[in-house]
């Protein structure tokens, strides 16, 4: 398993980047941004998106998809974090996608995944009970089939076709749910945030359950490894958001000029950035072999999603704060697109975990 | 014995001060602000947001306590130096707030003091202790930032008048300013720091106009400034034609100071308070360990960096002058306000960047958060202060 | 309660600093490393700093000493910091003097303080009993006016006349004892450590106790005072070597060449100078204002002793690193004496609670 | 169908390999070795410290496998480049011990190998494999550290030798090398890096001295070396005059890797295990919560770089040249190694302070602590790793 991509993921990349340069700068987010758009995201970008085969990379050709496996999507989600492309690609593929795929059974998966694969359904995947990730706190009960509890940190809860829904059963052993977002009971609150994206906060009151997702060898180990999978994934995304924030604040360097020489010639600055390369060198090689990890079904994929998620996290924090001060009072215009790095790497911080529940994660499993 | 004489007198002081201003500073003058907009700013367009921000003013200002340290003749208390630090002290332990915020008085004004003429004082000075201008301030241009003598607005000699042509950025709440001082090039032939000087600028004369820059915080409380052969009366200049330098060094020192937290009479939350409202508490203990950590790190160094500024106060009292420090607080104080906010941000997660939302106080700290950013390039960047002590304090050599 | 010296105090330091310029240079504590000195302390200067009322700073008038107070005893450490001078000042002055003069009765007092006043008795403070520093950590247990149990990290437990020990009683209360070092059933090992002084590891086996100190309000607050004490004490040691070994990396930085040019014109390394310099200026505050704390008597020592111990560790840390890494090879060598600096920096560290002991007791102290 | 047959011999080359490995490796060489005096060094005065050393190197050297990957002529196995992966590989799984330590093999051998005449390869790289000559390294100079082209050793033409005055500092086991391979000055004249030459020098020749250089550590792994007119015959030259500091570039690019770990194959113990002995743990979290936190970013950074070796290896086994990565590798392997050490010198508390006992294995972990500290200054400062990642790779101007 060399961490090398094949000919064909990077064939994919570069396609998948050719459709984001001509229809998905961050001109577009801020689009979304200023017109205050309900959605959150293009529905024709997701449609093209989709035509691709994006949607359906990771789900196999018997339900609709292309069969391609992780170390394809997280090309495509790193692509995606380049220009910050908001779509229903995290919510719906890489979480949403991945839970079906790995717990549902074959009527479930016939019945949804051609939906995701094609584009068409919309789904989102209801964690979260607070403000810090925290897979152990779940109030969200399930009683004759019907479910009620609150969640929060809903990545496209307001535009959902379906909710995936994590809850607690009598016996207090864990399952993921699906729900038709049309059933009576669902109350949608949309909270924008600082990256210009929605989250949203649902409540469920006594909502019909369609399906449990219960093939899986144990329902929890089902939960961990979707998130262990989603967490890889966003630390792709991250990566070529951390890439494409780095290569703006070095190109500023050489073009920006003070005291009558590039800023990029003091040397102060120099180290700083070359320590900073360092650290996305580390961040390219854990994202690779963490994809890989997925794709091979490695035993130490919670390993290697607490260690891809927490590197990516500090070193998204640290090369976007240095942008803003390398590119200086420019860098603090709402003009200037390079704030919106810093504020995409604060949300998806907080995003399935911070560093320093990744940290306490890696500890933990090494029991120190 | 004369030493005696002197305290019995400032005691007398500390409490006629204490009883005038509590009987005198209305209930709501009395709570913190909330923000740029929670103040009495004065100007042509002033408003007060209400009558008790009126009553207070014109008390102060009929006190002669709105600059209470100036001489009498420009508008102020004529307090001495101890005097002044009681007052001081009296209004923060009573909470009372500035009855005018004014660029006039923090910035120009000290400006002025040293460099005006007698006939320019006496005019300037009472205008801004009577609110009746609001100032605003005119460095930095778009391609000047750091480099802040790489001034590119020119002001051409044309007898009684000078002609400006340019444009500044960063000017604060410049949209609302009456007037502004400026550094502009009266002499291109001259070493960069040489050919500039300080102007005052009427804002309402012909030519001159303003634009907000949007900030990444959504907010706007700068502008960009245009100057369209624009005529200022040669009495407008501060100094004689090339002291601009000069001028605006005096001037950054003191801002330095301001930014880095020098002066401050504020004293925010600790942040351990607002983690433990905000992040799970075992026992006594934080469960998150590595925010933990970090937290203590920051309010020790916080407590330290308060031991510091007293320590050169006092230090400065028995005569020791560090003003060479002053680069120091501004670098040290605004790397910890950025820490503030990276750590209050990771203790209300997902929550503390929500931007709209009344359940979320409509993006409050996320909006303040980005809004710390700033604090380590205006008023000279972090990387510039630290050239500052490299050369200045320390003597290492430059190339 | 300004935060300067008074004019005696800035007299006290010129005068400990002549006397260290003549007769204690890094290069007398070479001399007692390379010649192995058994005692670890040269005895004529211990003489000569106890004419000059060193040792009795602390001291009241009443039992022959100085009463100057512990600011001033900072300085003198601090001065010491500087050129590393070894002396029983810590153990004998700031920890077991300390000892005596808060928890002694009056017969108690007369009885030691006088010795140590004259610098005729040698004290050393037994306390830790592992590794780390740990005050809760106490095995040593008092029985019939006999104490058995092991002591580590005994600075002069070699040397010394007389050991101050803590114990516990049946009941489990802890108190502070007193033992002559001639009593029976006393071993001692000599530790010789990285930073050239000398710790002992301390067996007691039935060793008759002289003394209970037990004039102090609470005995377990008497412990916790004398160590807040010292942990000032040390900072301010630690201030003085912190500050030397900065100037000396300055002054090599004008001074060393490389490509035509003092390194010291690099900025890289003008800006990291420049960040040491500001740790510093926080170092020489929080040590002054925390020494103020002891002669005031304030109720605050806890919370100044662990911010003047965190911070000066942390620094020094740095500081000495820094020393190496910018002297570059010559650094790297016995001959430069840089390198002694780093070593102190590291002992000094783990003597009374390291960094981290003392921002996890901060966190404590703040219930979080 | 040729890949396979390929696959198939080296599937067999990969068992006899090991059977042949497992049948004559005695079983105390398949210890890790304790330290720099538990190798065989060869030269004219070399020691087998043990009989299995003799063995050892006398069975691999019969196999040709003391240079496996170099030609037959010069003493080597020939192996191609996937037979010396197995090899090695094999070795390491065995845990077998290399028979002979060598700057010759791992320094000077790649240098002749691309510099030299076929007479002086033939010559030099046969002694090396014969453990004949233990090599030493003499580049740096008193008043050239990082500044490695400020060569001061002079070298003049005498005809039929060189006539060398001059120091050198910082090499490694100087005062045991029968050779030395140099950095000399050969013209003063052209511009510093122009005028530098390759020699190597006998210690035996009058004139040569060495005095041990002691470092913090306490212990003389270098020595400054001596040279008061001597003598070098000008067939000692390697390269062209004035061809040195290309040769020196190409050698020091690969002790960089070495340094920074690049091609270790020994795997050290997990900081964590080592936290786990000295430090208090209560239900399976360690009690000193910072110290766990630096823990935990250590080992993941550690991970991760290793992830990164293995990337960049497969990356360049892919026709992706990444040679300008070898100065990254060299600054985060050395500063990493420091975080070790710093780490385990925090485990271990004030025992791990201690200098001399038994029962501190004699200060073994503060003496290898103290030496960590100059991993980021040998072989090109972190500073000067710095400065080339900026530059070359990230394009950024000099001034």
């Amino acid at each position: 398993m060399a961490l090398i991509l094949t000919e064909e993921e990077q064939l994919l990349k570069t396609s998948a980047s050719e459709l984001f340069k001509s229809k998905a700068q961050i001109a577009a987010l801020r689009k979304l941004r200023d017109e205050k758009d309900p959605l959150g995201y293009s529905k024709s970008l997701w449609k093209e998106m989709s035509n691709l085969g994006l949607a359906g990379l990771t789900i196999s050709e018997a339900y609709g998809g292309l069969d391609f496996g992780y170390v394809g999507l997280g090309q495509v989600l790193e692509t995606c974090g380049r220009t910050l492309v908001a779509s229903p690609l995290v919510s719906t593929v890489l979480l949403s996608g991945t839970a079906i795929q790995l717990g549902g059974n074959e009527a479930q998966k016939k019945q949804y995944l051609p939906g995701i694969a094609s584009g068409d359904s919309i789904f989102a995947f209801a964690m979260d009970e607070g403000k810090h990730h925290n897979p152990e706190n779940c109030n969200t009960k399930i009683t004759n089939n019907l479910i009620s509890g609150n969640k929060t940190m809903v990545i496209d809860g307001h535009v959902a076709n379906y909710f995936i829904v994590a809850v607690k059963d009598e016996k207090g052993i864990s399952k993921l749910v699906v729900v038709n977002a049309k059933n009576e009971g669902i109350l949608v609150e949309k909270i924008e945030m600082m990256d210009s994206r929605n989250l949203a906060n649902v409540r469920f009151e006594n909502v019909k359950v369609e399906d449990i997702l219960d093939s899986y060898s144990s329902s929890t180990n089902l939960i961990e490894n979707v998130l262990d999978v989603a967490r890889i994934g966003l630390a792709a995304e991250m990566l070529g958001g951390i890439q494409e924030a780095f290569s703006r604040t070095i190109a500023y360097l050489k073009e920006r000029r003070q005291f009558g020489v590039p800023i990029g010639s003091f040397q102060a600055l120099q180290h700083r950035a070359a320590e900073m390369f360092g650290e996305i060198e580390l961040c390219k090689s854990v994202v690779i072999k963490s994809l890989k990890a997925i794709d091979n079904q490695s035993d130490d994929l919670p390993k290697m999603a607490s260690l891809a998620k927490a590197k990516l996290g500090e070193t998204y924090k640290r090369v976007s704060n240095e942008g803003i001060q390398m590119f200086g009072g420019i860098g603090m215009t709402d003009d200037e697109e390079i704030g919106f790095f810093l504020k995409r790497a604060r949300v998806v911080q907080h995003t399935l975990g911070d560093t320093n529940f990744h940290l306490d994660r890696l500890a933990k499993m090494k029991k120190y | 014995m004369e030493a005696t004489a002197d305290k019995k007198d400032l005691k007398k002081f500390r409490k006629e001060t204490r009883e005038w201003l509590d009987a005198n500073c209305p209930e709501s003058m009395r709570q913190p602000i909330t923000g740029p907009e929670d103040v009495y700013w004065g100007g042509r367009n002033g408003e007060f947001k209400t009558p008790d921000f009126k009553i207070w003013f014109e008390k102060m200002h009929a006190k002669k306590w709105i600059a209470p340290h100036w001489e009498k003749q420009y508008g102020g208390g004529g307090l001495d130096r101890m005097e002044y630090k009681i007052l001081t002290e009296e209004m923060s332990r009573l909470g009372c707030r500035k009855p005018l915020f004014s660029f006039g008085l923090s910035m120009l004004g000290p400006a002025l003091l040293k460099f005006a003429t007698e006939e320019q004082k006496i005019k300037y000075l009472n205008d801004i202790v009577d609110a009746k201008i609001r100032w605003g301030q005119g460095y930095s241009e778009p391609g000047a930032g750091s480099d802040l003598a790489n001034v590119q607005t020119k002001a051409e000699d044309k007898g009684d008048h000078y002609l400006v042509n340019g444009q500044k950025v960063w000017t604060s709440y410049g949209e609302k300013a009456d007037m502004i001082f400026c550094l502009v090039r009266t002499d291109v032939e001259v070493p960069k720091h040489h050919g500039i000087s300080f102007l005052l600028i009427d804002m309402a004369t012909d030519g001159a106009t303003t634009r907000p820059i949007k900030l990444i915080s959504g907010k706007s409380p700068f502008c960009e400034t245009f100057y369209d052969n624009v005529k200022v009366p040669k009495e407008n200049l501060i100094g004689t034609e090339g002291q601009g330098w000069d001028i605006a060094k005096y001037l950054l020192t003191h801002e330095r100071q301001m930014i880095g937290g020098i002066g401050e009479t504020h004293v925010p939350t600790p942040v351990s308070d607002i983690a433990k409202k905000y992040l799970e508490i075992k026992g006594d203990v934080m469960t998150d360990a590595v925010l933990r950590a970090e937290i203590a790190k920051f309010e020790m160094d916080e407590a330290i960096f308060d031991m510091t500024i007293e320590r050169v106060i006092d230090e400065a009292k028995a005569g020791n002058n560090s003003g060479a420090l002053s680069s120091f607080f501004k670098f040290y104080g605004t790397e910890l306000n950025k820490r503030r906010y990276e750590i209050m941000v990771a203790c209300q997660g997902i929550d503390g960047l929500a931007w709209e939302g009344e359940q979320y106080n409509h993006g409050a700290i996320a909006k303040q958060f980005l809004r710390t950013k700033g604090n380590s390039i205006e008023g000279g960047t972090s990387e510039i202060q630290l050239n500052i002590i490299s050369k200045r304090i320390l003597g290492l050599p430059t190339r």
